[in-house]
C-alpha cells in the first residue's frame, strides 16, 4: 500500500471514529458530537459562521502581512548584519521562550477589544519563527554567489533583489510555513479569550453555552484554514522554488520544518 | 573577548532600558497604573510572592509535572520521530498528519483531557506531554537525518553493534540539533502545562496566575508572568550554554 | 562569441593596449581584531594582452587575494593595480571578467539566465540578452542546454556555464580563481583543453589560479610562483612548449623540468 | 474516609468562600468525609469537569443543569444556593454621564457568553427595551477595558464591583441584586448517577456547605478575616461583600418550597433569552432528594 | 606500528596467505523501485599479499561498489569473493581497514580517540587503546596531535588521521576508496608518498581508488580499469618503475606511456 494511501485510510478512519464514538454514546456529546451533528449545526449556521470566518480572515491576512513582512524585513537585516545578530539573536530567542499568552489580557487593554488587539498579538505570534528562519536564511547564503554578483557589477540593490532574496527563499518559505500556521492559531486562540467577533469567538461562546456541535463546527473551520494555508505555501513552494529539487537541503524545506523558530501554539 | 563583554553589557543594558520604561510609564500615569503597575512594584510584589509557602508549593507542583511531563515525551517523541527519520514510508506517512496536528490549537483539547484523566496531576501532564510530543518528533527526525552517512558506514567497517552505533555515531551528531530540540520542546512543555493549570486545576503556578487574572491582581498577575518569564529564559539560558560547551568541536 | 556581436570596450582612454594588466609593488593587510595579516607584500608583474598566465602557490600565500584586486572586488593597501591601462576602482565586467568554482552559479535560474545575468543587470534587452547568452553557451560548447537549472547539469558542464558567464560581456581580461578544483581529475583534463580552445578563439588576457602544477604548466604561457605568506612572487617562468597543447607531452622532458622546478619551490615552503 | 470533590467556578466568588469555610472550620471532618475543592475557569468549565467525572458537586448556573440534559449529562439541581444576582452591577466610569438608558448602541463588558453576566445584560436590554453590544472580555478583562475605555459599561460581580466603586474609580448604574426579581440562579448540581451511587456522601456535602453558610453569618469577623485573606482584598471591601452577598444567601437550600419551579423556570428563560437552546422544562432538573442539615460547628 | 604492539591476526585458518584478495565472477545488481541496476557483472581478481594496486575508471563504474564488497560492507549479488582466505559476509576490522576520505573523521572526538574507536568498540582497555593509538599516530608523523579536533587539523592531516584509523587493528587489508580527492594537488602528492612510506614499512596489501590517472601509476603496482556500467575489468597494468617512487619518474616516459594507455581506456568509454 503506498504511504499516500495508508495516509488517506487514516484519515478517512479518524473521520469514522467522529462519526461512530460519539453516535455509539463512548464519548458524551458534550465533549465531542458527531461528524454528522457538528457538519448539521455549521450549516444552519451557514451565514453567522461565514461572518465569523469573514472576520477571522480578514485578521489572519492583516497578520499575514505584519508577522511575515516584517519578519522577513527584520530577519534580512539582522541576518546580513553581524553586530546586531550578535546583540538581538539571543534576546530574540529568549523572549520567544516565555509563554506570551497569559499576557494577552493585558494586551487588550492596549489595543482595544477589536481586531486591533487580535492581529497585533498574532503578529507578534508569527513575526518570531519568520524572522528567525529568515535570518538563518540569509546567514546561510553561499558568499560565493555574493562575490560572483560583485564581480559582475551589481549595485547593493541589485545584490539584494536578484541573489539575496532568491537565495533566501527555501529557508524563508519554511520559516512562513511556521509562521503562518502560527498566526492563524494566534488570531483563533485571541478571539477566543477576548473578542465579539470572528471563529473563536464563536467557538468560545458556544462553548460556555455548553452547544458542543456549534464549537466543532468553529474547529472545523479552523482546521480548513490550517489546511488551505499549508496547500498554499505547498503551491508558492513548487512556483517559487523549483531549482531546490535534487539538493538534499531543498527537499527538506519542502516538507520540512526547521525546529528552530518555533513557537507553541495554544 | 572584550567585545564578548561588550555585547554583554549591551544585553544588559537593553533589559534595564526595557525595565526603566515600564517603570517611567507607569509611574508618570502615561499608562494608568492600575493598568500596569510599575515595574519596582511588581518586582516587590514577585519578592513577596516567593515568600509564600502556598506559592513555592505551587512552582514545586508545576515543575514536577513540567519535569514528568517532559522525561515522558522527550523518549517517547524522539523513538517516533526516529522511526520517520529511518523509514521512509512511515515517513511519507506520519509527516503530512503531524504537520497538520502542529498547527491545530491545541486548547481546544483541554475539555477532552478532563474527560480522560479527570483533573489533577495526570491531566496537567497529558496535556503537557500532547503539546510537546509533536515538536520533539518533528525535531528529532531532522536530528537523525543530520547524522552523515559517512559516519555511519565507518562505524559499519569496524564492526560496531547496533547499540554502539547509537550511542557512539548517532547521540554525539545528534547532539548539538537535539539539545535545541529540547530547548524547544521544554518550551512546548511549559506552555502546554502552563495552560492546562489555568484551565482546569487546584494547584500549581499556572492556576495562580489564572486566578490573579480573573480577579484583576494586576501586580500579582504581572509578577508571576515575569517569573514564569524568567524560568523560561533561565532554562533557554541553561541549554543554550550546555550547547556551546557540547558543540566545542563545531568550528 | 564574434566581437560583432559584444559590446565595444568601455569608454576609457587606455594607456596600454586593452588587455594589458600591470600591478606594481602591491601589498594587502588585512586587519582583523586580534592582528595584521600581510597576505601581499610587494608584488610586481606585468601581463601582456592575450597571455595565459597561471598563478600558483602554497595554500593561503594570497592567490586569490591577487585576483580579487584584479578584479576590482578589493582594493590593495599599497601599490597600483591596472587593467588595460586604468586602475579598477571596483568590479568592471566590461574590462574583466571573473570565473569561480562551479557553486557560484545561481541555482535558481538556467544555464541561459545564469549567463544572462551581468547582462541583465545593465539593463541589455531581453531579446539582445538570449541572444547573446546563446552566443556565449555555443563558444562554450553548451548549445542547447541553456533552459537547465545547475542542478541538472555535470559539474563539467556547470563550468562551462560559468565560464560562458565570465566572457558574455568580452572582457579583455578573464580571471579565474581554482576554476575546474571541484571538478575530477578526467573532467579537469578536458575542461582544460576546451578553455584553451576558447582562449585561442577569443584571444583574451587569462589569469588562471590552481593547486595542479601538471595543470598548470600544461595550460600556460607563463607560470607565476608565490610564496607562502607573506605572499611574493619567487619566480616567473615562460612555458615554451609549442601549442596547441598535448595530452603526449605531459610526459616529455621540457613538461617535466618545468614542473619539477615548480614543485621544488612549493615543496621549500611547505 | 469517602472524598467528594467540590467543584467551584471562580476563586473570588461565595461558593469558593462557602467551601473554604467548611474546610477550615472541618465541618467535612465533622460528617466524617473529606472534601477536595477545585476552582474552575468559569461556570461552562465546571459543568465540564463534573460532565468529564472530575468533580462530584458544583455550584454553577442552573441553565447549564438544563442545557447538559439535551447534551447526554444528566444532572440536577440538589440545593437552592442564591436566588438573586448579589454584588452584581452594572457599571460605568465615573467621569462617564452615561445612564442605563443612554447605553444604546454601545459597547458593554460581559464575562463570557452564556455566563451570568451575560444573562443579566440580556435582562437589562429587555427589561430597558435597549440594544447594547454584549462584549465578552474574561473575569480579567473586566476592570482593565472598562477602565481603558475600551467599553462604556461592564456588568461586574462582587467583590470587584465594591472594589472599584469604594476606590471611586466606576460608579453603579444598575445594581442586579435589587433589579431582578427573584430567580434561582444558582444551586448546588451533581449527576443523577452520583446521586444514586452516593446518596449519603452527597447529604453529608450539603451538610457541610450549608453548616458553613451558617457558620459564616454567625461569626462576621472570621468570614471577613477569611474574605481577606482569600481574595487578597482590603477589610473594608470584604465586610461589603459579607454585607451584600454571603447574607443574602439562601440559608436552607430547599428545593421543594411552593415557587421553587417557577422561579428556576425564571432562571431558565432569562438563559434560553442569553442564546441558549434546548432547555427543558424546569421540574426536570429540580431533586427534592436532600434537605441540607447545616453541620454543627 | 611493529606488528609486536599489535593483535594477531583473527583466529581464522587461512587457505591463502594473509592478505590475499579473491573476487570470482561478482556481480552485483541494486534492486530500486524503478528498475535494476546492474552496477558490476562478472568481475574477476586476484591481489597477492603486499601488493598496492590501484582502481581506476570512469565516474560510477562500480569502483566503490567493489570496495564495500571487499570490505563485508555489502554482499555481492553472485560470485565470491575471500580475504585471506575466507569470505568475508561482514566487515571485519582484524582482516580488512578501510580508509575514507577526510570527512568521515568524527568531528567530536579528537585525533587520538578518532584513532582509538575501532578499538573502543572491542573493549580494549584506555590504556591499551592509548597506546595503540599512540603508535598508529606516530607511523603516519601525527605524533603530539592527538588532542586535537578535526576541524583544528589541516586538510592533509586529516587524512593522516583517517589513515591512522584504519591501520590501529593492523589488518593485512587496507581498502581505500579516493582518500585524497579532497585535498588540494601538492597535499595530494605529499599524501601519496607519505602512504607509499607507510605501506612499505607495514607491508599491507592495499587496494586504493582515484580518478587521478597520474596518481594511480605513480603509486601502483597493478592498475586495474574498470569500463562504464556495468562495471567490468578492461584492463589491468603492471606497473614495474622501481620503489621508491620519485616525483622525477613522472616524466619519464614509462610513466607517460602506462598513463596513457589508462587514459585511452577512459577517454573511450566517456
Ligand atoms: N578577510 C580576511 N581577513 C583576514 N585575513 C584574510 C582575509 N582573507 C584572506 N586572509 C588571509 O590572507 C591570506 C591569503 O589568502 P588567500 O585566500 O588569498 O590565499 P590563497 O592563496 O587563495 O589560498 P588557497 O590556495 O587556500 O585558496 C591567508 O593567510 C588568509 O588567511
Ligand atoms: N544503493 C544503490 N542503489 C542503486 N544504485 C546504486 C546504489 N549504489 C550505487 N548504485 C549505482 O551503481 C553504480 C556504481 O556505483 P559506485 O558508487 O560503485 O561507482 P563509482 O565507480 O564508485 O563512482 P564514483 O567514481 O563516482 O565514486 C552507479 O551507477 C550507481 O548509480
Ligand atoms: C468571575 C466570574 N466569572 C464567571 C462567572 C459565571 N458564573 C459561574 S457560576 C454562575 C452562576 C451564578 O450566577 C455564574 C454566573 C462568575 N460568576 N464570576
Ligand atoms: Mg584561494
Ligand atoms: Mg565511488
Amino acid at each position: 500500500m503506498s504511504a499516500a494511501t495508508l495516509r488517506r485510510l487514516i484519515v478517512v478512519a479518524l473521520i469514522a471514529l467522529w462519526e461512530f464514538l460519539p453516535r455509539a454514546g463512548l464519548i458524551p456529546e458534550l465533549f465531542l458530537p458527531s461528524l454528522s451533528s457538528t457538519l448539521a449545526a455549521g450549516w444552519n449556521e451557514a451565514g453567522e459562521y461565514g461572518h465569523a470566518l469573514a472576520v477571522t480572515l480578514y485578521e489572519v491576512a492583516i497578520s499575514m502581512a505584519f508577522a511575515c513582512g516584517g519578519g522577513i524585513l527584520l530577519g534580512a537585516i539582522v541576518g546580513s548584519l553581524p553586530r546586531p545578530r550578535i546583540l538581538i539573536m539571543p534576546m530574540v530567542s529568549s523572549l520567544y521562550a516565555v509563554p506570551l499568552v497569559i499576557l494577552y489580557p493585558v494586551f487588550t487593554v492596549w489595543l482595544g477589544i477589536g481586531s486591533e488587539s487580535k492581529i497585533a498579538f498574532a503578529s507578534i505570534y508569527g513575526f518570531l519563527p519568520t524572522m528567525l528562519a529568515t535570518a538563518a536564511g540569509i546567514q546561510t547564503i553561499d558568499p560565493q554567489l555574493l562575490l560572483a554578483a560583485r564581480s559582475m557589477g551589481a549595485t547593493l540593490s541589485q545584490r539584494l533583489v536578484r541573489v539575496i532574496i532568491p537565495a533566501a527563499i527555501p529557508t524563508v518559505l519554511s520559516g512562513l510555513r511556521v509562521g503562518g500556521a502560527l498566526v492563524i492559531v494566534g488570531v483563533v486562540v485571541s478571539e477566543m479569550l477576548i473578542s465579539s467577533a470572528g471563529i473563536g469567538y464563536l467557538i468560545s461562546r458556544y462553548r460556555t453555552i455548553l452547544d458542543s456541535p456549534h464549537v466543532f463546527a468553529g474547529v472545523l473551520l479552523v482546521l480548513a484554514m490550517a489546511i488551505a494555508f499549508n496547500a498554499a505555501i505547498k503551491w508558492i513552494e513548487r512556483k517559487a522554488a523549483i531549482w531546490q529539487t535534487g539538493t538534499r537541503a531543498g527537499q527538506d524545506a519542502a516538507g520540512e520544518i526547521a525546529p528552530t523558530g518555533l513557537q507553541p501554539a495554544t | 573577548m572584550q567585545s564578548g563583554f561588550a555585547v554583554k553589557a549591551t544585553r544588559v543594558a537593553i533589559v534595564v532600558a526595557l525595565f526603566a520604561i515600564w517603570e517611567i510609564l507607569s509611574r508618570t500615569g502615561i499608562v494608568n497604573p492600575r493598568l500596569l503597575p510599575s515595574a519596582s512594584d511588581t518586582l516587590a510584589t514577585l519578592g513577596d510572592l516567593l515568600q509564600r509557602a502556598s506559592v513555592r508549593k505551587d512552582l514545586v507542583v508545576t515543575a514536577s509535572e513540567v519535569a514528568t511531563a517532559f522525561a515522558l515525551a522527550v523518549p517517547v517523541g524522539a523513538l517516533i520521530g526516529f522511526l520517520i527519520a529511518e523509514n521512509r514510508y512511515f515517513a511519507d506517512v506520519a509527516k503530512p498528519l503531524l504537520f497538520f496536528a502542529f498547527s491545530i490549537p491545541k486548547s481546544i483539547f483541554l475539555p477532552m483531557f478532563i474527560l480522560v484523566f479527570g483533573v489533577g496531576f495526570s491531566q496537567k501532564v497529558g496535556f503537557g506531554f500532547f503539546s510537546t510530543i509533536f515538536i520533539v518528533i518533528m525535531s528529532t527526525t531532522t536530528a537523525v537525518e543530520s547524522v552523515k552517512v559517512e559516519h555511519l558506514t565507518v562505524a559499519r567497517s569496524y564492526g560496531a553493534t547496533p547499540v554502539q552505533t547509537a550511542f557512539r555515531v548517532y547521540l554525539p551528531s545528534m547532539l548539538p540539533v537535539l539539545l535545541e530540540a529540547l530547548r524547544i520542546s521544554m518550551i512546548f512543555n511549559l506552555t502546554g502545562v502552563i495552560l492546562a493549570e489555568m484551565y482546569a486545576s487546584r494547584d500549581g503556578i499556572g492556576h495562580q496566575i489564572a486566578t490573579w487574572g480573573e480577579n484583576f491582581q494586576m501586580k500579582q498577575l504581572l509578577a508571576g508572568v515575569v517569573m514564569i518569564a524568567a524560568i523560561a529564559i533561565a532554562f533557554n539560558e541553561l541549554v543554550r550554554w550546555v550547547e556551546t560547551r557540547c558543540s566545542h568541536w563545531r568550528t | 562569441m564574434g566581437g560583432n556581436t559584444m559590446q565595444p570596450l568601455a569608454n576609457i582612454t587606455p594607456l596600454k593596449p586593452a588587455g594589458a594588466i600591470e600591478v606594481r609593488n602591491v601589498g594587502q593587510v588585512f586587519k582583523t581584531t586580534t592582528q595584521d595579516v600581510v597576505a601581499l607584500e610587494n608584488v610586481s608583474l606585468d601581463v601582456k594582452p592575450g597571455r595565459f598566465v597561471v598563478l600558483v602557490g602554497p595554500s593561503g600565500c594570497g592567490k586569490s587575494t591577487l585576483l580579487m584586486m584584479m578584479a576590482g572586488l578589493r582594493q590593495q593597501t599599497s601599490g597600483t593595480i591596472t587593467i588595460s591601462g586604468a586602475p579598477i576602482p571596483e568590479p568592471d565586467p566590461n574590462r574583466v571578467g571573473v570565473v569561480f568554482q562551479e557553486a557560484s552559479l545561481f541555482p535558481w535560474l538556467t544555464a541561459e539566465e545564469n549567463v544572462e545575468f551581468p547582462l541583465a543587470l545593465r539593463g541589455v534587452t531581453k531579446s539582445d540578452r538570449r541572444a547573446r547568452a546563446q552566443d556565449a553557451l555555443k563558444l562554450v560548447g553548451l548549445d542547447g542546454f541553456g533552459k537547465r537549472h545547475p542542478h541538472e547539469l555535470s559539474g563539467g558542464m556547470k563550468q562551462r556555464v560559468s565560464i560562458a558567464r565570465g566572457l558574455v560581456q568580452d572582457p579583455p581580461v578573464l580571471l579565474m580563481d581554482e576554476p575546474f578544483a571541484a571538478l575530477d581529475e578526467q573532467t579537469r583534463m578536458t575542461m582544460g583543453d576546451e578553455l584553451l580552445r576558447i582562449w585561442a578563439a577569443t584571444g583574451k588576457t587569462v589569469v588562471f589560479v590552481t593547486h595542479s602544477l601538471t595543470e598548470a604548466v600544461y595550460l600556460a604561457d607563463e607560470v607565476i610562483v608565490m610564496s607562502p605568506r607573506p605572499g611574493r612572487i619567487v619566480d616567473h617562468l615562460q612555458v615554451s612548449l609549442p601549442r596547441p597543447r598535448t595530452y603526449e607531452m605531459l610526459s616529455g622532458d621540457a613538461f617535466g623540468s618545468l614542473r619539477d622546478r615548480i614543485w621544488r619551490h612549493i615543496r621549500k615552503s611547505a | 474516609a469517602d472524598t467528594v470533590r467540590i467543584g467551584l467556578p471562580t476563586k473570588t466568588y461565595w461558593p469558593t468562600t462557602i467551601a473554604e469555610t467548611a474546610v477550615r472550620q472541618k465541618l467535612f471532618e465533622k460528617e466524617g468525609i473529606k472534601a477536595e475543592l477545585t476552582i474552575y475557569r468559569g461556570g461552562a468549565e465546571t459543568f465540564e469537569a463534573m460532565a468529564a467525572g472530575a468533580a462530584d458537586v458544583i455550584l454553577d448556573a442552573t441553565s447549564l443543569v438544563s442545557a447538559g440534559r439535551k447534551k447526554g449529562v444528566n444532572s440536577k439541581v440538589l440545593a437552592n444556593a442564591a436566588m438573586g444576582y448579589y454584588g452584581w452591577q452594572l457599571m460605568t466610569l465615573s467621569k462617564s454621564t452615561l445612564g442605563v438608558n443612554d447605553l444604546k448602541g454601545k459597547k458593554v463588558a460581559i464575562t463570557s457568553a452564556g455566563s451570568g453576566s451575560d444573562l443579566l445584560a440580556l435582562w437589562t436590554q429587555q427589561d430597558k427595551k435597549i440594544e447594547f453590544t454584549r462584549v465578552p472580555v474574561g473575569g480579567g478583562g473586566l476592570v482593565p477595558n472598562l477602565l481603558a475605555g475600551n467599553v462604556d459599561a461592564a456588568v461586574v460581580y462582587s467583590p470587584l464591583s465594591f472594589q472599584i466603586s469604594k476606590s471611586g474609580e466606576a460608579r453603579t448604574i444598575l445594581d442586579f441584586s435589587k433589579e431582578v426579581p427573584p430567580n434561582l440562579a444558582a444551586g448546588w448540581i451533581a449527576l443523577d448517577k452520583y446521586v444514586q451511587d452516593k446518596p449519603q456522601l452527597v447529604q453529608k456535602t450539603l451538610n457541610a456547605l450549608y453548616g458553613a453558610l451558617m457558620f459564616m453569618r454567625a461569626n462576621k469577623d472570621a468570614s471577613v478575616k477569611l474574605i481577606t485573606e482569600l481574595y487578597e482584598i482590603p477589610a473594608e471591601i470584604a465586610a461589603l461583600e459579607y454585607e451584600n452577598t454571603i447574607m443574602k444567601l439562601e440559608t436552607d437550600g430547599s428545593m421543594d418550597g411552593p415557587k421553587i419551579t417557577e422561579q428556576l423556570q425564571l432562571a431558565l428563560d432569562m438563559a434560553k433569552a442569553g442564546g441558549m437552546k434546548d432547555l427543558g422544562p424546569a421540574a426536570e432538573i429540580i431533586s427534592t432528594q436532600f434537605k441540607p442539615v447545616p453541620t454543627k460547628f
